[in-house]
């Protein structure tokens, strides 16, 4: 499953979406913000998306991944608004038989996610400036 | 022809704008629409290097030609994740 | 940090201890208890440790993994006695500034527990014959 | 000279006992120890071939020589994880 939340995200709850009494291997990716990003101090991101697009590119990256790793299950969630320091933007969990492909998998979904997912990070500085990340910086 | 632009991120900031209804000229193609569109941004030629294009919420190349009802975005660097 | 317990295994139990301003990713690993083993039955499995040399491992395995990548920190946890199907016997959290040594360092860390913990399974099988794993079977 | 020897998982099992302490002549190693407690065991060169040793909590070669004090361990193939 995937979807776009402006809840706040935490592991557990996504975890019986993997859960399979066949699989011994849960691997979970979460991204968190941290404190600094290119030498500039971060006290929180704005994460903004153009959803219609970001739900169209995560069924994408599912169906990719459940090609490439057919006996999987995953869960890709990606946060958006704003987001606080140590909270998390995204959680990606990845469950198999064993844990290769869990490991796999989950790596997998996030080079994708980065690749392909409208979705901009503006990040607040301590001093109460603003920038978007990857453009003009 | 009638074709919609969404506008996102730096873009949106920029331009002032969330998103418009337009009417484009037959044949257009989707990097000429953005070089009308931002023709009076300074660091134009820095921006359209970094951006890419999305029609109907797929990535298309620059020389797609526009579409009756198509709804375009100028995809910045993305910064997912 | 690292320990043994007899404890159910929860990710969120641990969290704190990878959590860091700095640090932007965090990898976690969950080994469950699955429903199969070599084409058996399994419905769940008794782990039995030789606990003074597995702490004394689990620190090696420490050591060797902050040498390997300085800039992470570490939780691992094994779960000993009897653990029910679809529960954790063991969770391992990585967590760094990118995510690409969080996974590599997780990804280590389960190998070098493969190798060098002395810890057995004893496979319950539901017609209630039980089996050590990994030796005369 | 006095050794202990603590017994785990299948190893426990097959001799019915936990630990022992034992007196051992000066130069034994740690493979001879291990013939000669599973002397009477159904397979024992099997067992040999996939046991490894721990000596004092360490893992040792089977060529180890046994001295005073030493607390060994028979490790039969690990499954941790």
């Amino acid at each position: 499953m995937f979807e776009i939340t402006t809840n706040v995200l935490k592991i557990e709850d996504y975890l019986s979406h993997v859960q399979d009494d066949s699989h011994g291997a849960i691997v979970s990716f979460l991204g968190v913000v941290r404190n600094i990003h290119e030498g500039k101090s971060v006290h929180k991101i704005f994460y903004e998306c153009y959803e219609k697009m970001a739900l169209k590119q995560m069924k994408k990256i599912q169906d990719l991944t459940l090609e490439k790793f057919p006996m999987i299950k995953m869960v890709l969630v990606h946060r958006v608004g704003m987001v606080e320091l140590q909270e998390a933007s995204i959680v990606v969990l990845t469950s198999s038989k064993h844990r290769k492909h869990s490991f796999e998998a989950n790596m997998y979904i996030m080079d994708e996610v980065k690749k392909l997912l409208p979705i901009w990070k503006k990040e607040h500085h301590p001093d109460g400036e603003t920038s978007w990340v990857g453009i003009g910086s | 022809m009638k074709i919609q632009i969404e506008y996102f991120a730096i873009y949106r900031d920029l331009l002032g704008i969330s998103s418009e209804e337009l009417e484009v000229s037959d044949g257009l193609s989707i990097k000429e629409l953005f070089l009308q569109k931002t023709d009076a941004l300074m660091d134009r030629d820095e921006l359209l290097e970094s951006t890419v294009f999305a029609v109907n919420s797929d990535y298309e190349d620059c020389d797609y030609i526009l579409k009756e009802g198509d709804e375009i975005v100028f995809i910045p660097p993305v910064s997912g994740g």
